[in-house]
């Protein structure tokens, strides 16, 4: 026999017996169970003279071979003479199975794999930009609004952001106001629109404002690529564009 | 195509950052090839791109070599990357925002904040992965319970949710 | 080459995984494309992919499409690349077979299937990503319970699970 094949090369008992059943040409819809076994209990023998550690499964199908060994010298039939089933059928269903999925894996490994037959594009894809063209505008939602809402908070100073601010000044006053600013101006920035007084009362009161203009698209707000200035125009002017 | 040209093209594909002259001469160096057929074939390549107009094209860059987009494609590769505002529905957004700031949360109270039924733009939040279920609640009926999920915050460019401005921020003053 | 096409194009090379045909026409709405027209586009793009015979492909990957190399270009590229990728061993490679073929799966029946503990591929499987638990058995011990990823599609290159052979082709050759 040869030895030289570690173990680690077998996936495991049923590999082992494959391989077996392989190198002696044999017929796996007929194992000839005294050969297999002997074969297979000299193959342990000699990797635990090579102190190699057996996982327990060895064994158990070691155990396993030499039961069917002794069921196939029993006599082949019943005293009711029905046929016993072929005490190897199950073995043979098991590794025909493991075989199967053996085989499946080698196919996927043929496969052109990612990242080594196949590589996709490296890198972050980059956009190249229009030439001196205007900024590209894409149309925000609530969360930008949100965002931006939250950094200009952000940029007053720490006393100012504490304090809690109730004044009622209207917020009609504050959409009329900006709905007038806008038909003057085509477009105006959520900066331009609180430059006046950056304070908390106010920044509150645009952001809530603007919220119910978009609500009722009176307005729509655009911001200057995905991390650009945000733009607010007139609903309708918009749509003459 | 040309055998170099074609491994040059995969090769620029394939780099993490614009490729140079010398790195592919470097690369082929097997296959004997010298700067100026190197040059030559990038020469051919940005050409043929060029006049493919096509997706992208092949761009000097930084003194190496980039596929870039057409940047007449801008606009739609932004509307890609970005996700969102542009795919979203109003309802879609105002449930999401509902329930941003309501989690947990069950239907019945998305509902009668948005004064309709939510069941659709839920359906829809819940496939492209915004909100999940977290459960269900213990009462009659055993409503399903929603939150929103971690690819939430990377739509919106959230840290987490605390970033969200509170509700009571809004509230206290727009009454 | 006309517009539409140009842009999926474009799309398709900026996007970071694969782009499915859903997803085109949900950017492209505008346009008013619908998933009929994508696809053709999409068909024609392949082809011409395909006779341009340049450095890379379009392929259809994991339910979407995606820019990749040509495979007889992998020696140079990977010469380019810094470090090899991992391999998978064997037992690995088994694992992920027997969960691919037979999930949603639990521990055990690999641990059947194979002949062999199981616990150490499929750990390494599940950090590799290419292996997810999809919930837990609800019989005694609660096990968990195995499928595959969308990257697992991804590094195999397969368009769905049911571009794997069936088992029955690999069962029937005793060889």
């Amino acid at each position: 026999m040869d030895y030289e094949v570690k173990l680690d090369v077998f996936e495991g008992p049923l590999d082992l017996l494959l391989h077996l059943i392989k190198k002696n040409e044999l017929d796996i819809y007929d194992i000839p169970i005294a050969l297999i076994t002997r074969q297979y209990l000299e193959y342990l023998e000699a990797l635990k003279a090579l102190n190699l550690d057996l996982a327990g499964e060895y064994l158990v199908l070691a155990a396993t071979l030499v039961h069917i060994k002794s069921k196939m010298l029993l006599p082949e039939t019943t005293d009711e003479g029905e046929e016993e089933p072929d005490p190897r059928r199950e073995l043979v269903e098991q590794l025909l199975e493991y075989q199967a999925f053996k085989k499946a894996s080698q196919s996927l490994q043929t496969r052109e794999l990612l990242d080594r037959d196949v590589f996709a594009r490296g890198g972050a894809a980059v956009t190249e930009a229009l030439p001196q063209a205007t900024p590209q505008r894409v149309e925000v939602g609530l969360f930008e609004l949100v965002d931006a809402f939250r950094q200009a908070l952000g940029r007053l100073s720490p006393p100012e952001r504490i304090e809690i601010d109730l004044d009622r000044t209207s917020l009609a006053d504050r959409i009329n106001a900006i709905m007038e600013r806008l038909r003057r101006h085509r477009s105006l920035t959520f900066a331009e629109l609180i430059e006046e007084r950056p304070e908390r009362r106010l920044i509150v009161h645009t952001f809530i404002a603007l919220l119910e203009l978009v609500r009722q698209r009176l307005i729509r707000i655009f911001q200057e690529g995905s991390f650009g200035t945000i733009r607010v125009f007139l609903a309708v002017e918009e749509e003459h564009e | 195509m040309n055998e170099n040209k074609a491994i040059i093209e995969g090769l620029i594909f394939a780099a993490e950052s614009p490729l140079t002259v010398e790195r592919i001469v470097e690369i082929l160096r097997e296959r004997e090839i010298d700067r100026r057929e190197v040059a030559m074939c990038l020469q051919e390549l940005t050409a043929a791109h060029e006049e493919r107009q096509g997706g992208f094209l092949l761009r000097e860059i930084a003194g190496g070599y980039q596929f870039r987009t057409r940047p007449e494609l801008a606009v739609w590769i932004a509307r890609m990357k970005a996700g969102r505002p542009a795919a979203f529905t109003a309802a879609a957004l105002e449930t999401l925002a509902i329930v941003a700031y309501r989690q947990p949360v069950v239907k019945a109270e998305v509902d009668r904040l948005r004064g309709v039924d939510a069941g659709r733009p839920l359906r829809t939040l819940l496939e492209r992965g915004l909100i999940r279920i977290l459960g269900r609640k213990d009462v009659p009926g055993k409503p399903m319970i929603y939150g929103t999920t971690r690819k939430f915050l990377e739509v919106f460019g959230l840290k987490d949710l605390a970033e969200l401005p509170t509700l009571g921020e809004f509230k206290d003053l727009a009454e």
